[in-house]
């Protein structure tokens, strides 16, 4: 854990395991991530993180993990939560 | 709550093999994220696979592992499903693993009915090897060994293992994360033998020889050009070439093999009887 | 006389054909020469090396070990290899890449090789051949003749003047170095 | 039916007698693929397996056959398959898999004449060496090689045993005549019969490290599903079972398979020998030719001729020091076999040139009578 | 690019090599699954073959594909594949199909680290015995090893013609190193190779006996689908090609099989060596590991030693009476090699005793070094 | 004019080893009328098989023949086929040999579309082996391996062939031979892989294990449990069970390999040529 | 060929190749044929045969042959004619 | 004592039981014994053979030679094993299914073994049993007891009384053809 666990850190990203693809920036739908010099992920835009865990689900690397996590419905999927960007 | 993952993952060995952007790390957190919310015990799941870049998985997972040689995962899990029925024993394995040299033993696990839940990583290429095609490799794409484009067409591999005897069967993308993990979480739950292709990229091979993009473009690939069954039911086959249709496309309630067995014990240690 | 040469960064550096083309450079200068490369774990992603060996004579072994010529272009190339050199050799360093340089019998030079590649040519990726100038220029293995010609016969399809280009920045930068030296 | 001491007699075919043997040494699971002349053992596993609980599965090949008894055995059920050659060349992959993943199994191979499909009901002695080599890399072997029905019996539950104490594939070769020959058995009690079991750890599952060998080189095996969660692969591993490229693990792992059982060769060398002791021309065989063998230095004998026999039991470790100090004490051995010579490369080897070294080959589908052997007894 | 006397010169990978010479020897049919460390070879026949017309498939697994050579060369297409240890494990079962129906092809098995998934990247000498005892049943076999590209050239070529000449399949053993590292290869003209095609029928249809063979021992084969309808099995045959159970006839097979080769084995034996001379410690090697012997003796040499080295290409098969010669000269052979000793197992039934034979093995993935072998050489 | 069957036969091996009332030897006399239907030349036809009673049959045909390792033939046959598009290759093959070990071979080559013209000869049992279940025995059956009845379920076949990708699929039974002939010369006649089941009576091991009585019994039963495709389709599934059907199931026109291959041929010669 | 050819025999059995499994006698639909008593086939009511070559086709043996073979349309078994007994 | 026994026919007729049922009966008196049979190509229909030693001592080569009791129950038999027989050995042949006897250096003994066993059970399956009383009546191989006891344990279910039946018509066929001579 490179970052933090404050309250006001909505997600968590693991820069070790992060390779950088991009994924995550590109799959969030609140444009909340975005890539440092390295590639790797940094929150450009806490704030306006919904905790939808879209980024989390769609990390290959398991690198990003949204802090508290949701409820147990939403986590099972089981909503009708359409799929990221879909 | 949320599922656990970091319980479920051998973390000393994290950061995983796969290159960036692979979409076999996608299809691991669907299934992980399935284990967990059916809140499976940790001691009662076994995972099994061949050889891969897929079959690379279970050395990364806190379950009973068994990393096995090249196409035989599901014969291995057929032994240890029915020397131990209550197990869960989930196989993962790529599409050269299972489809290919693994055809046969895929096509008899399903119609034996044995009670394994079988996760094909279908990346339609031979990853670890670096790129050759694979029996899911479309006619036309390029791949190290198709350099004129490929000659072969691909399996329906949904449709064969149905035609097989499978009990479950669904496809998904790592366009459709959620989705495939609740299929994955389907499959478990589904007695007999059930069987989900996920549909994957390899950015490394398969991107990049067919000019596909990011990882990224890729995924966004999968989910411009998948197509929903019962939509795709609607639609004229012409219309469905080069479409991916996802969905769960059979559910059924066959006996399971194991459940087949235990009444020939019985049989068997009455006639010793007699 | 043998000279082993290692070639070492990260996956995607292109440094496999580097070696390629040195080597193809010492055969046409009528040397002995062995190339090979580390495949490995180390193959999916992470690091890469690339070997050769030039001479006079039948290379009977044909591995490198203690490298008279060694290059480094990624912070862990440097700390698994920079040891290896043999006393006095060449060591050669991209500067805009490697932050600390451990201990080496070898002499270090240091060249921004990639900045190098990428302001002759604007692409990151010919950093490579940047390299070969600055490291044939340095260590004197083929003639510049053979290397531009090896240069132009292994690059891919449409990219050789873009490579010559780097090439020749390459040279330039470490010809530029001997001067100020 | 009370036979001797209380056994009980049976009049048993060596495949049966394998398969009741297997059952009594706790086989608990059987995988094969029908392939004559082995087809008897499963069989009569099939019926027998079920009425102890145990499990019998018909799989699709040989190479699932073997894939699923590996797979039954980590769960901790004692698991064999049985096979002739076509399907133990196809089994090889696997026991190389089981080999080095040190998970005990059995493996019948009632051998045929081959290559290829050869004559499926003739017998031949032509598969110890690939007994030895059949699969890919480096692997140390034990297998063991009855010659009479008893020995079935005895070697069956040997194989088992020795497949659990060092945790290793044993392969049990047998030859045609011996499979389908009925012959007199004295079937002990179950209580009679000393049965061994792999390993156990005895340390809980957070400090268990599934490849960490006592003095024997044998790690303890946790069965799958009892909190022990370890990983299997055929790649190369270190003490905790995970993959490593680290070339001293690699070293490491690769001699403790050897020396684990090198260690125990002494225990796992069976021979029999017949007059020994003053013979200046002894007889080395294996399996049905063992038989001629013996009578050959009985007549022999009869002939005034010193001769004497040894058969070897154990071939795979190849017993070189008993056959070495043979050879630095007679003036010929003799090797008849049911090949083109196979035996004799182990029995050359040994001799070190010490004595002279004569093979007797058939290759025609018919067992070796012993006045062939006699014959090259006398002929000097 | 015109080299050396007007030859191509190439820098040219092992693998890379393999292809190259596979067409020009008249390869016109490839069927493989891939594997490391051989595949570059299947993908540039991929892309080759087609352009001289010739056939490229990729099969669904290694069983499939030598089953499609050995169809392919029943058509009369000069037909190879290639793998490596787990694939060459399940090629088996069909390499003895090859043998004993006599259709030539060659196997190439690029070697890595076993057993099982092993080390599949790094370099190892250990399927030496398994490509001489890897099928069931009695079978010769023929098999090459080179040490360096420009040897990789020459023994495929020489590959392919031996096994047109003696209708046999041919194994290329290869080590990872070099198939993947990239030497300077002089290629010659397509003229200036020679090339061998199998003996061809001089009879019509009817008179076509297709396992009638001559004083060499090889019956001539007519290609499928060129008027002579004949049978091809896996069973034991006569010369008429049809299954037989004839004791006589089974054993006339068998043996013509070997002897056909033993003929042939002064031609197909092919050594090098350095210093033999007047040697008292002598290397014996093969593959990379000779290429180190060679530096190991020169080294020696430089210290005053007399050590001397041979080079075995042919493997098998194994030049008994070479070796047996050399070991009644000197007074050591030292056997190195990249596994737990296997070429010493032979080298020691050559030698009989007449000298002290040393192995030394390594099996952690890396090869051997000189100064390794130097320092056995020291060590007295 | 009669069709010259003699003039396939290597007569001089007859009678064959069959067993009495065998219904291998119906399947093949269906074969030779096919192909003396079609009049193909003797030196243009190969025949293959694998092991088993029914892949004895090409010892007695006077074609080019391959009796090659259990479960294989059509991989031998497709490097046959490929290496020499010309010859009409037909694969004879049993239940076992077919689709149990060359399980995964039979759909690799429907999927490749392989020009070949396979024929099963199903009778539910391994009979060179004296008697053991096959994929195609049904559950319940008694075998020589199944004493307390099969546990396992048989294949579908035809489906399973077709959904791998199989050009022509169709199934009759030796009561049926006229109509299983004509199958096999549709089936040689249809472009890629052509695949046809013809179901068949083991009196020997089947017949006596399950009591179904003499030869004749069993060619009366099939008749009378047989229903054709057509009619099948308007019964509801639950009335099929037991019941052989029969007919063509599927007859494509998708391009056949080797015809594939050769436009890489060209594709290749022209980059050669650049 | 032991049945001698001769016009007024309408099939000819091969007695060596016949094996006696009695299902051209039972197949046959005008009972031409007859088991003797060795099993073997024999022709009881040559008279009544049609020549619909369902003996030869039934045969697993290739013992029974029609003399003089039909027409090449028939052969071909492209009529309707249902098959033997069916 | 070592005595091999050879029982040859086609198959169908049960020898290979019968075989089983000789040694079976040998072994609970107490002798060493081996039962074998022919597989191969004849394993498909035709001919059919099963042996039997049975000895004092252990028994070493286990195959059968030249056998001290021949029994012939087909033309086909007759005419592969007949000349087989050693020098004054037991030849019993089924004279109703076996129409001439080549020559033998054994002493032959004519029986109808078949027709006594349907006469005896109406069925000619129970020959193979019937043959055994004749045969070990003629060659005194086992104990009449240990025949019968093996004869009850080994046939299928249900048709124990049957085959004694058979076995008792072929021991009174041999004393009577005994009385006779
Ligand atoms: C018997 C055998 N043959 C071939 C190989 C080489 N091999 C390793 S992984 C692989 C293909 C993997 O493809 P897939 O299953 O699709 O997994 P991916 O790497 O694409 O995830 C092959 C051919 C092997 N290890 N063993
Ligand atoms: C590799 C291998 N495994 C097993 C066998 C043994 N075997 C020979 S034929 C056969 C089964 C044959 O069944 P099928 O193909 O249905 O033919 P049938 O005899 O029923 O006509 C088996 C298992 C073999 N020859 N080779
Ligand atoms: S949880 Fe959703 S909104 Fe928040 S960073 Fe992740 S993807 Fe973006
Ligand atoms: S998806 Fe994962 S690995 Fe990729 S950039 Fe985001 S956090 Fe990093
Ligand atoms: S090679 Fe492809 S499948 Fe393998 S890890 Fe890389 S991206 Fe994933
Ligand atoms: S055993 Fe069965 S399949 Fe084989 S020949 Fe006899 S009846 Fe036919
Ligand atoms: S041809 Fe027809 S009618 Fe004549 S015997 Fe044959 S089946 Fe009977
Ligand atoms: S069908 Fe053929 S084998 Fe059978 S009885 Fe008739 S002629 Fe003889
Ligand atoms: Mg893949
Ligand atoms: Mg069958």
């Amino acid at each position: 854990m490179t970052s933090a666990e404050s309250p006001e850190v909505p997600v968590l990203v693991r820069q070790e395991w992060c390779k950088g693809c991009g994924i995550c920036i590109a799959m969030c739908p609140k444009k909340v991530l975005e890539a440092a010099a390295d590639g790797k992920v940094v929150l450009a835009r806490p704030e306006d993180c919904i905790k939808c865990e879209t980024c989390e689900i769609m990390c290959p690397d398991f690198a990003i993990r949204v802090v508290g996590g949701r409820s147990k419905e939403v986590a099972r999927g089981r909503e009708d939560v359409a799929d990221a960007r879909a | 709550m949320a599922v656990p993952i970091d319980d479920y993952l051998r973390t000393q060995f994290m950061p995983h093999i796969w290159c960036p952007g692979c979409g076999h790390g996608i299809i691991l957190g669907a299934v992980l994220r399935a284990i967990g919310r059916l809140d499976l015990p940790k001691d009662e799941v076994c995972i099994v696979s061949g050889i891969g870049c897929a079959s690379r998985a279970p050395g990364y997972l806190d379950f009973n592992t068994v990393h096995t040689t090249h196409g035989r995962a599901l014969a291995f899990a057929t032994g240890i499903k029915i020397a131990r029925p209550d197990l869960h024993v989930i196989v993962l394995t790529g599409d050269g693993d299972a489809a290919a040299i693994g055809g046969n033993h895929l096509i008899h696990a399903a119609r034996r009915n044995v009670g394994l839940t079988t996760v094909m990583f279908n990346n339609s290429i031979y990853g670890m090897t670096n790129g050759q095609y694979s029996p899911m490799t479309p006619r036309g794409r390029y791949a190290s060994t198709a350099p004129y484009g490929n000659v072969e067409r691909n399996f329906d591999m949904c449709e064969l293992v149905r035609a097989a005897g499978g009990n479950y069967v669904a496809r998904a993308t790592t366009a459709h994360a959620r989705q495939l993990s609740n299929y994955v979480e389907n499959a478990i739950q589904t007695p007999g033998f059930a069987f989900v292709e996920a549909v994957t990229q390899c950015p490394t091979y398969f991107g990049r020889r067919n000019k596909m993009g990011t990882p990224v473009d890729m995924i966004e690939w999968f989910r411009k050009n998948s197509i929903n069954a019962a939509a795709a039911a609607k639609l004229d086959p012409a219309d469905l070439d080069g479409k991916i249709i996802i969905g769960e496309f059979y559910r059924g309630d066959a006996p399971e093999y194991t459940e087949v067995y235990d009444e020939v014990i019985e049989r068997a240690k009455e006639a010793a009887a007699r | 006389m043998r000279r082993e040469i290692r070639l070492s960064g990260y996956g995607g550096q292109g440094l496999i054909l580097a070696g390629i083309i040195l080597a193809e450079a010492a055969m046409h200068d009528g040397h002995e020469v062995v190339q090979s490369q580390s495949y490995g774990p180390e193959a999916r992603g992470g690091a890469s090396r690339a070997e050769v060996i030039i001479s006079d004579e039948p290379i009977d072994y044909p591995k490198v070990t203690n490298p008279d010529v060694l290059l480094l272009m990624s912070d862990q190339a440097c700390k698994r290899f920079a040891g290896s050199a043999c006393q006095g050799g060449t060591v050669i360093v991209d500067s805009g890449l490697i932050t600390s340089i451990p201990e080496t019998s070898g002499v270090v030079y240091k060249f921004p090789i990639t900045d190098i590649a990428v302001e002759a040519t604007g692409r990151s990726i010919s950093a490579n051949v940047a390299a070969l100038g600055v490291l044939n220029t340095v260590a004197k293995l083929v003639s510049p003749e053979s290397l531009k010609n090896a240069v132009s016969s292994r690059v891919p399809r449409g990219t050789a003047e873009v490579n010559l280009a780097a090439l020749r920045a390459g040279i330039a930068a470490a010809e530029a170095a001997g001067a100020e030296r | 039916m009370p036979g001797h001491n209380g056994r009980d007699l049976r009049l048993l075919q060596g495949n049966e007698c394998c398969a009741e043997a297997a059952i009594l040494a706790g086989c608990r699971f059987f995988a094969g693929y029908p392939i004559t002349p082995s087809t008897e053992i499963a069989e009569l596993l099939s019926e027998k397996l079920p009425q102890v609980g145990g499990k019998f599965i018909q799989m699709e090949d040989e190479i699932a056959s073997m894939a699923a008894v590996i797979g039954a055995s980590l769960t901790g059920a004692k698991s064999m398959t049985a096979t002739s050659g076509p399907g133990f060349s196809l089994k090889q992959e696997n026991i190389g898999f089981a080999s080095f993943t040190e998970v005990p199994c059995v493996i019948v191979n009632v051998q045929r004449t081959g290559p290829s499909t050869g004559l499926p009901t003739a017998p031949a002695q032509a598969d110890l060496m690939q007994a030895r080599w059949g699969t890919h890399g480096d692997h140390p072997i034990v297998a063991l090689y009855p010659s009479t029905v008893p020995e079935v019996f005895d070697l069956t539950i040997k194989a088992f045993n020795i497949a659990e104490q060092l945790r290793v594939p044993v392969i049990l070769l047998m030859d045609e005549v011996v499979g389908h020959m009925r012959e007199k058995v004295a079937i002990p009690h179950q209580s009679e019969i000393e049965i061994v079991s792999r390993p156990q750890p005895d340390v809980p599952p957070e400090e268990y490290l599934p490849y960490a060998a006592g003095p024997d080189g044998v790690p303890p095996m946790a069965p799958f599903g009892t909190g022990y969660r370890w990983h299997v692969t055929g790649l190369y591993h270190d003490e905790t079972g995970f993959p490593t490229t680290a070339a001293p693990k690699v070293d490491r792992l690769m001699k403790r398979l050897y020396s684990k059982i090198e260690s125990a060769a002494d225990e796992i060398t069976f021979t029999s020998d017949e007059f020994l002791d003053d013979a200046d021309t002894v007889v080395v065989a294996c399996g049905i030719t063992a038989r001629s063998a013996r009578r050959s230095v009985r007549l022999a004998r009869e002939k005034g001729i010193r001769a004497g026999m040894v058969q070897l039991k154990t071939i795979w470790p190849f017993p070189y020091d008993l056959v070495g100090d043979i050879a630095g004490r007679v003036d010929r051995i003799i090797v008849p076999e049911m090949n083109m010579g196979q035996l004799i490369g182990e029995v050359e080897r040994a001799a070190k040139g010490r004595c002279e070294v004569v093979g007797y080959s058939r290759v025609d589908g018919e067992p070796i009578a012993p006045a062939e052997i006699v014959a090259k007894i006398e002929e000097v």
